[in-house]
């Protein structure tokens, strides 16, 4: 094959996140190295380089959607890049920042700050696919660093990589993890969950809190309603399904008709200080 | 001073800090009329969304708010959860607290120093550019950054959002052999953590004194890490459960950061405040080296954060050389806790300053109510005020692109963390 | 220890575009003795290697007869096979095979030949038709149907009217949609079943193409009373291995790597027409 | 036959050590995170002793037992499958050269010689439907072989049955009847031990032990037929292929849909499924990969992807497929059904879904419709 390439492009770029996904790059260690000698990093904020705009063949994209300038910003991002590869949760399913969207958020912003009126906020924190075509998406809170590193590797010799979307459990098999769900009875979200982070949960002897979403034709229904069986509230429920990966279906619809079934949250009671 | 300029400066995206900011100032007959640090970052209203939240969902969730520092949230978290408890962890789980966090100091500080800042004083605009002339410098500080992770990740599976940590101790013990090879590597590295402090002393540090407050952590006669007493060189000493009558917060129309005030005025937290008010709490024998490079502290200049990073490098591992010395594995890596309601506070070290928590529960352990002061909000007057007074010593007659390099490098000295300074703060600044 | 899973280098020694998304291969192994070594039958296929993503099955079209001469028709539908398309001549791949049970050439000798395909350019229908001309003298009428979605789909229209001059030899065509130009037929390939003028004891269908398309055929031709066994078709499963091995290909009680990827209806009448099986 | 020896209980280090010393790595039962998993035994105390399973749909927990003996547990989370068919391992490898050239090199497996103690005879027929899969078709699998080749097992007969156990519907046990080298009967104060290949009586001889009495064989036989009567679960009467085959369409396939997690770990802990999926890692500049294989799942969609669709694409067609394949096709493949009867199934789905509740309904008056 011909190996005479120029060097490929990447640029790393940021939105509503907390900064862990970009870690997978800044935390390769002696591998940034060979990285940085493999492509050339146009923009990359946080790691130097400033290109905003440059063309580039590959851009990773942290972070959810949060106001319509970001929008804007991701619009260009598009046109500018032959590949769009979401890293985490915030940008493949809005984080959990998105919380909100369930929320009314003008409410939520009145309880935190004097003035609330100059808020430029999106009424929702939306994953990067509602707004542009993304060409692959790597889930996690946050991605696993391998994982991206093997994807940018495929891309680099030309393959559209396949991501594994299965459940955890078959990793926790091939790690002989031993299930916490049939052993100790753990409500755990790893047959929903899809792999990707070596089931670290499960191997630390807790629950998966699925923060890789939803796994492939995840049967979320059976899964909810195993746990209800023995003795999970509607509410803990709900809480399950809608935390890092709230927006991502079917944890959505699922979470929201637990909800709707719970007693209301619990609200301040002023009686404790 | 002959030019009296009038013209402004902006840096639209800061570099090499983590997060979003921008940097506006406006000149004025030869003065800086106006300065925002702006930070534009969208809020992510993470004190709301903890409300109803179990404990364990308040642990997982605050990781979220900074990917660099999720075991300081972690912890913190912690810490107040059990205070409402009226649990006190085993020492085994107490100890392991303080590896983990060290873990994190190493992770924090080696990324800072060779990823963000070093360049700045070398010369180059990243790291990958650095090490085509530093190659042993860099890669060096990259070894040292993956010791960090280690230890994060032999504590929590993974070093971004780790998952070990719940209430009443770990999820899970390492057993004697994974730490065994963990201490063989903190080990074989020691000396060149070391070296480390040494390289970084001899960078070409501007002079620049100023005059402020370092508030900190004091740790019962250790080095603060994971909890104590907030202390200031000022005199202020007191419990972290009165935080609050102290310090301030308050909102700025440019910013999605709350700045917070001590007793109306600008303070520094970090590594460097750390150490100016611990000093004696480092072991002897680093202090020795800390003589020889020639720089004192306490120090009143930013500019030596860096070298207090160093330092505390290296205090790092070998504070979690020393906790794990004849390591066991424990009967238990954790004891349940009994739930009650109430408030309760927690206060450690992030690697950016002190990070404060307070938590009211209700008697299943949901959270009612959550507030959060991460380090670099409270950084940020003093980061204000410390860019007026530099620039203006730097020359304001300097060229756009010189005030605007040593901008940012005074805005990496507090190594600011932006996306967690504003996890509750509204958005309104503009991208140029 | 021989390891059955490792490929062996290959060469590519020509290669030629069909259509935008249809390519052929020729590939040589570049060790002489492996070369010298590789014998086939129509049907059979080889797992074709490209480092860094995967192995893919791919049916080998050429004639057994020509030893030494390895050719793929391969049509490019993802990563992989897009990627075999970028290849040119000598560039390097990995191969291993042939794998699988062929068509039974053999047995159908002195029989009636229905070849029918769904889909342009099925690889493994190409190399048994060209086989089966090469050796006409062997098989009785050789008719062959041909069904694509749209009439512009046909490629090879001279390879037709090639085949066309055969004696002995028909060939229909059909297309789901055409053109106001497109000469041929409109509709399924079982419209041409009444005109065939076959004996049905006498008779061998083979075919290939998508599982619908096969599926009416099977209909029709029992309707003709074509015995099972003698109503053959090539499928297609996942495969990691070709060995066996990795059980992905499996089929009811058939692996389809080795028991296949051809099979007589009788052998796989119980799960025929099931969705999912 | 040989002779039946008595080894006391207190005395079972030795036969550790005589493993050991006859150049084995020891591999044993041990209690870990909260189940019992095989490792590696260096010191009796290791072994769970005076541990007991209590097993049910969905559910695995270890509880005190009122004896001290050691097997007093009847499976585990995993059977040796681990060791065989190992659940992550490299192929081959491949290296592009400068000048285009590709080169394939074999990735050889370390393999020590290996004792493992306590296989249940479940486990070993499982090992020998794998023998037959991976080593005696036409093409030998140079990994499995070797790492099969280098194990010595020490079967142990069961004589307590889970409540998931079912074997003596298969016909497997709970007496290990062939495939072991030594076999083990516990008994209170210790094991009778009976050698089925030359190695194993060597290792018997060097013990150095006397022969059982004929009132311990007979106690280790009674343990043995009680450990079958505990057994409550039973299979519709086979041969199944033809009734699951003529099931395809039954309605009861729908409510699995609903069911069933399709989270594939009746597969992973199914001591006898073989699938497989191998992929690719590559060096980050391209010249390097390495061919890996690992366990997959009929479960899983991308097990039956071929382009643009997935052949089985509802949860009811894979769990039609394993069930269908696991008693029923197998036997046309392998001669016999793919089930062994050791319940991990039942046991370690999350869920609790029970074949052999499944198979009931569905076998139940379709056969001749
Ligand atoms: C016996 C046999 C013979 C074949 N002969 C030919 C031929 O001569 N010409 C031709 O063009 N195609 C042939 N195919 C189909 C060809 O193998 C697939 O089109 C190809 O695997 C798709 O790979 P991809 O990466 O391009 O597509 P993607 O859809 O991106 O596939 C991704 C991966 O899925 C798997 N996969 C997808 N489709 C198939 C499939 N049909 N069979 C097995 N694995 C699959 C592979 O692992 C592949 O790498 C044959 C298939 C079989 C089973
Ligand atoms: S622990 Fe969780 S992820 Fe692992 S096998 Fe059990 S249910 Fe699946
Ligand atoms: S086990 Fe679940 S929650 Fe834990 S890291 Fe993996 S996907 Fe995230
Ligand atoms: S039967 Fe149970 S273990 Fe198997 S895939 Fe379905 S839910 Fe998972």
């Amino acid at each position: 094959m011909n190996n005479a390439l120029p060097k490929p492009r990447v640029a790393v770029h940021k939105f509503s996140s907390c900064d862990g996904c970009q870690l997978a790059f800044l935390n390769l260690g002696e591998r940034l190295l060979s990285l940085a000698e493999t492509v050339d990093i146009l923009h990359f904020a946080e790691a130097g380089p400033i290109d905003e705009g440059a063309m580039v063949d590959i851009a990773f994209v942290e972070g959810s959607v949060a106001t319509s300038r970001d929008a804007e910003r991701l619009k260009r991002i598009r046109e500018n890049s032959r590949y769009v590869i979401t890293i985490g949760a915030c940008a493949t399913a809005g984080g959990i920042q998105a919380l909100r969207n369930m929320h009314d958020s003008g409410e939520w912003l009145a309880g935190i700050y004097a003035q609330p009126g100059y808020l430029d906020l999106l009424p929702e924190s939306s994953p990067i696919a509602r707004i542009i075509k993304v060409d692959l998406e790597l889930w996690g809170c946050p991605v696993n660093g391998e994982q991206v590193l093997a994807v940018t590797r495929a891309l680099l010799v030309g393959h559209m990589p396949h991501v594994d979307q299965n459940a955890v459990c078959m990793e926790c098999k091939r790690q002989h993890v031993v299930c916490v769900m049939v052993s100790q009875g753990k409500p755990c979200m790893g047959p929903v969950t899809q792999t990707g982070c070596g089931a670290i949960c499960p191997k630390m002897q807790r629950d998966c809190y699925a923060c890789f979403g939803p796994a492939i034709q995840a049967n979320v229904s059976a899964l909810s309603t195993h746990f209800a069986a023995n003795g999970m509230l509607a509410r803990e429920i709900a809480q399950r399904l809608l935390f890092i990966n709230n927006q991502a279906e079917p944890f959505l619809g699922s979470g929201i008709q637990w909800q709707s079934q719970a007693a209301p949250n619990p609200t301040s009671s002023p009686g404790i200080k | 001073m002959s030019n009296l300029r009038t013209g402004e400066i902006h840096v639209p995206v800061l570099a090499r800090v983590e997060g979003e900011g921008a940097l506006d100032i406006q000149i004025r007959d030869g003065q800086i009329d106006r300065l925002h640090l702006r930070i534009f970052e969208p809020p992510r209203l993470f004190e709301k969304l903890l409300e109803g939240r179990s404990t364990q969902d308040v642990i997982d969730s605050v990781a979220r708010i900074c990917g660099i520092c999720p075991v300081a949230y972690q912890i913190t978290a912690v810490a107040a959860i059990e205070s409402i408890f009226n649990f006190t962890p085993t020492p085994w789980v107490q100890a392991m607290r303080r590896v983990m966090y060290c873990g994190e100091w190493i992770q924090s500080h080696s990324l800072h120093i060779h990823l963000l800042a070093a360049p700045d004083f070398l010369g180059f605009n990243s790291a990958p550019a650095m090490a085509q002339k530093f190659p042993l410098e860099v890669r060096r500080g990259l070894r040292l950054q993956s010791i960090g992770n280690d230890i994060i990740r032999t504590f929590g599976g993974r070093s971004v959002h780790p998952v070990g940590v719940r209430a009443g101790g770990f999820f899970h013990a390492p057993n004697a052999a994974v730490i065994a090879t963990l201490r063989q590597k903190i080990h074989d590295s020691l000396d060149e953590a070391r070296d480390l402090i040494a390289w970084v002393a001899t960078l070409p540090i501007p002079e620049d004194d100023q005059s402020f407050t370092s508030v900190s952590l004091r740790q019962d006669g250790q080095y603060p890490v994971e909890g104590g007493r907030i202390v200031s060189d000022a005199g202020l000493d007191i419990a972290i459960e009165d935080y609050a009558q102290h310090f301030r917060e308050l909102q700025v129309p440019y910013s999605t950061a709350l700045h917070a005030l001590l007793d109306e005025q600008p303070y520094l937290v970090g590594p460097l405040a750390r150490i100016n008010n611990n000093y004696n709490c480092l072991p002897a024998e680093l202090r020795q080296w800390i003589d020889a490079t020639g720089i004192r502290f306490p120090s009143r200049n930013m500019f030596h954060s860096m070298v207090a990073r160093a330092i505390e490098i290296y205090f790092a591992m070998s504070e979690a050389l020393r906790l794990t010395e004849n390591y066991e594995i424990p009967s238990a890596a954790y004891v349940e806790p009994i739930m009650r309601a109430g408030a309760g506070y927690g206060c450690t070290e992030a690697p950016r300053g002190i990070l404060w928590h307070r938590y009211v529960l209700d008697d299943q352990g949901h959270a009612l109510e959550a507030r959060i002061v991460p380090p670099t909000s409270q950084n940020q007057a003093r980061m204000e005020e410390d860019l007026k007074a530099s620039l203006t010593r730097f020359g304001l007659d300097q060229s756009d692109d010189a005030l605007r390099l040593r901008g940012e490098m005074v805005i990496r000295n507090y190594d600011p963390c932006i996306s967690c300074a504003t996890h509750f703060l509204d958005f309104r600044a503009e991208r140029q | 220890m021989n390891n059955p899973f490792m490929p062996h280098e290959a060469e590519v020694i020509a290669r030629h575009d069909e259509t935008a998304d249809l390519f052929s291969l020729q590939l040589r192994f570049t060790d002489p003795l492996i070369h010298s070594q590789y014998r086939f039958v129509p049907g059979q296929f080889n797992m074709l290697y490209l480092p860094g993503m995967s192995e893919v099955p791919i049916s080998i079209v050429s004639d057994p007869d020509d030893v030494h001469i390895i050719d793929h028709t391969i049509r490019k539908v993802g990563s992989v096979t897009s990627n075999l398309g970028r290849l040119q001549v000598g560039d390097r791949l990995g191969l291993r095979g042939p794998y699988g049970r062929g068509w039974p050439v053999v047995d159908a000798e002195n029989t009636d030949l229905v070849i029918v395909t769904g889909g342009l350019g099925c690889a493994p229908s190409v190399s048994l038709i060209e086989y089966v001309l090469r050796r006409q003298a062997r098989y009785g009428r050789i008719h062959i149907i041909q069904g694509v979605k749209h009439s512009s789909d046909f490629i090879w229209r001279e390879r037709y009217d090639l085949w066309r001059q055969y004696p002995n030899v028909e060939v229909w065509l059909t297309a789901d949609t055409g053109d106001t130009l497109w000469p041929e037929r409109l509709g399924p390939v079982t419209q041409f079943f009444d005109q065939l003028d076959i004996d049905p004891k006498q008779t061998s269908v083979m075919m290939c193409g998508p599982e619908g398309m096969m599926k009416a055929v099977v209909h029709d031709m029992q309707q003709r009373a074509v015995p099972g066994k003698r109503i053959w078709f090539s499928m297609e499963r996942n495969m990691h291995c070709a060995l066996g091995s990795c059980g992905r290909c499996q089929l009811g009680a058939k692996f389809v790597c080795k028991d296949g990827p051809v099979f007589n209806y009788d052998e796989l009448a119980p799960y025929w027409g099931h969705k999912g099986v | 036959m040989n002779r039946q020896r008595f080894l006391p209980g207190e005395r079972f280090q030795s036969l550790i050590d005589q493993l050991k010393s006859a150049g084995y790595d020891v591999v044993g039962p041990q209690v870990r995170d909260h189940a019992i998993v095989f490792d590696a035994l260096a010191k009796v105390d290791q072994l769970p002793i005076g541990i007991t399973d209590e097993q049910a749909p969905g559910r695995y927990r270890l509880e005190k037992s009122e004896s001290r003996r050691c097997f007093d547990w009847a499976t585990g989370a995993q059977a040796i499958k681990p060791m065989t068919f190992v659940a992550r391992e490299t192929l081959w490898q491949s290296e592009r050269l400068p000048d285009g050239s590709l080169t394939f090199h074999e990735t050889l497996v370390k393999t020590r010689p290996t004792a493992i103690i306590g296989v249940r005879a479940c486990d070993l027929a499982a090992l020998s439907i794998h023998d037959h899969h991976f080593m005696r078709g036409a093409h030998p699998d140079p990994l499995y072989s070797q790492r099969r080749q280098s194990l010595f097992l020490i079967a142990v007969h069961c004589m307590r049955s889970a409540a998931t156990c079912f074997c003596t519907a298969t016909g497997d046990g709970p007496r290990a009847r062939s495939g072991y080298d030594l076999a083990l009967s516990e008994l209170d104060e210790g094991f009778i031990l009976e050698a089925h290949t030359g190695r194993g009586l060597d290792i018997i001889v060097q013990l150095g032990i006397d022969e059982a009495t004929v009132e311990q064989i007979e106690r280790a036989d009674a343990g043995i037929g009680q450990a079958a009567k505990q057994q409550q679960r039973i299979l519709p009467v086979g041969p199944l292929q033809e009734k699951l085959v003529s099931a395809v369409e039954h309605p009861r396939w729908q409510t699995l849909n609903d069911r069933c997690l399709s989270c594939g770990n009746c597969t992973a802990v199914c001591p006898t499924c073989f699938c497989q999926t191998h992929v690719d890692e590559i060096s980050l500049d391209g010249q390097q990969t390495s061919h890996i294989r690992q366990w997959e799942s009929c479960f899983n969609p991308d097990h039956s992807h071929i382009h643009g669709i997935v052949i089985r694409s509802e949860r009811a067609h894979r769990y039609r497929q394993w069930l269908t394949h696991k008693f029923g096709t197998w036997e046309e493949q392998f001669g016999r059904s793919g089930c062994v009867g050791c319940g991990r199934c039942i046991t370690w789905c999350p869920v609790g879904i029970d074949v052999t509740e499944e198979l009931a309904v569905l076998c139940k008056g379709l056969v001749n419709e």
